[in-house]
């Protein structure tokens, strides 16, 4: 399986990752997952959310969770590209593609992938 | 044995520091680091059981033994997305 | 709520799609999701798949499709594009865009459109 | 009345047409149409009730009463995607 994991303080550009996609032979269903900073967290109006990280141990943490992807389901791909530093409301801290044989398995795998990293993978977030 | 302590997220603004260095008996355990560091920084033991142990970068129970080497990190709740 | 559904014999261009995509203010979850043609269908190996489908008809049951989802989740724009006619392996046959405030309802709203649309959309195909 | 007729996927291969047109007396419904089609291509018969029925572009049931000017079409199970 191909696994890619990037954390950057660069903006994202959801559409050149998107453009150098992994070209996968016979996998039927690919997911890109964006999160978006939004304008409201917890119902106050904030400008942006400044991400913290643990780098080494967040990079280990998400090789982890995508070993146990990659026992759990068939997968061919997963890429994660996650922002830090400060990210202004409305762009992207968030990227995700799984790439899968079938849809079932590229939703469960993209959907396990994004709550687990929420439980264990030490990136912390302050909104501003 | 030395043992090196990270703070990260507001754990830093807790105890006013990134990092710091705690002094225990050879075979010392994690339970036992920690109340030596909320003896340094009692707001530390306001936190609880929300407090996330990592040794090196792996997530440690209390009961972890430390060695000389070890690099402690202490964090609340993650929340990446 | 922003809608789009296009029924193509166009090969489709996913950066294009994305790079094109909607807009939108205080959205904290973006999905899309493609559909690509695998080289095998029921263990029997294939060069494509001819897609046919009665346009009209297909075009008014996603739109009932959508109008549910927008009655069920918070969603801010779905688009849909269906490539039809000859469509060779490793091609995109179907492409999805959800965007919604929340991941939740962005998986929700994507798997609801793609599971409805299997089943009443009236899009048929023939491996070849 | 006179009911047009259109099949689609491999219902065209079964009646080796893309529509046809079917008499009905006033007020007939679609269980009498696809008995009428029954009849004039038997392949048909077989399909059962994995027959999907549209008239316009909406799914109607068989106890559906036609009126003159409606389109039916008849199709097997979708699969888009």
């Amino acid at each position: 399986m191909q696994r890619s994991i990037v954390l950057t303080t660069d903006p994202l550009d959801v559409p050149a990752l998107v453009a150098a996609g992994s070209r996968m032979e016979d996998m039927g269903a690919v997911i890109y997952f964006s999160g978006v900073v939004r304008r409201t967290e917890n119902g106050i109006s904030i400008s942006g959310i400044e991400y913290e990280a643990f780098s080494a141990m967040a990079q280990h943490q998400l090789n982890l969770i995508i070993d146990e992807i990659s026992a759990r389901w068939s997968v061919g791909s997963v890429r994660l590209v996650h922002r830090l530093g400060w990210v202004p409301t409305n762009e992207t801290s968030l990227w995700v593609e799984v790439i899968a044989p079938h849809r079932g398995e590229s939703f469960l795998a993209c959907q396990f992938l994004i709550d687990e990293m929420k439980k264990r993978v030490p990136i912390w977030k302050k909104p501003i | 044995m030395k043992i090196p302590v990270h703070f990260y997220s507001y754990f830093k603004d807790i105890t006013g520091c990134t990092d710091t260095v705690i002094e225990l008996p050879e075979g010392g355990d994690i339970a036992q680091l920690l109340a030596a560091a909320c003896l340094r920084f009692p707001k530390l033991h306001s936190m609880g059981n929300s407090t996330l142990i990592a040794v090196g970068v792996n997530y440690q129970p209390k009961s972890y033994v430390l060695k000389e080497g070890d690099r402690v990190s202490l964090f609340p709740p993650v929340q990446g997305g």
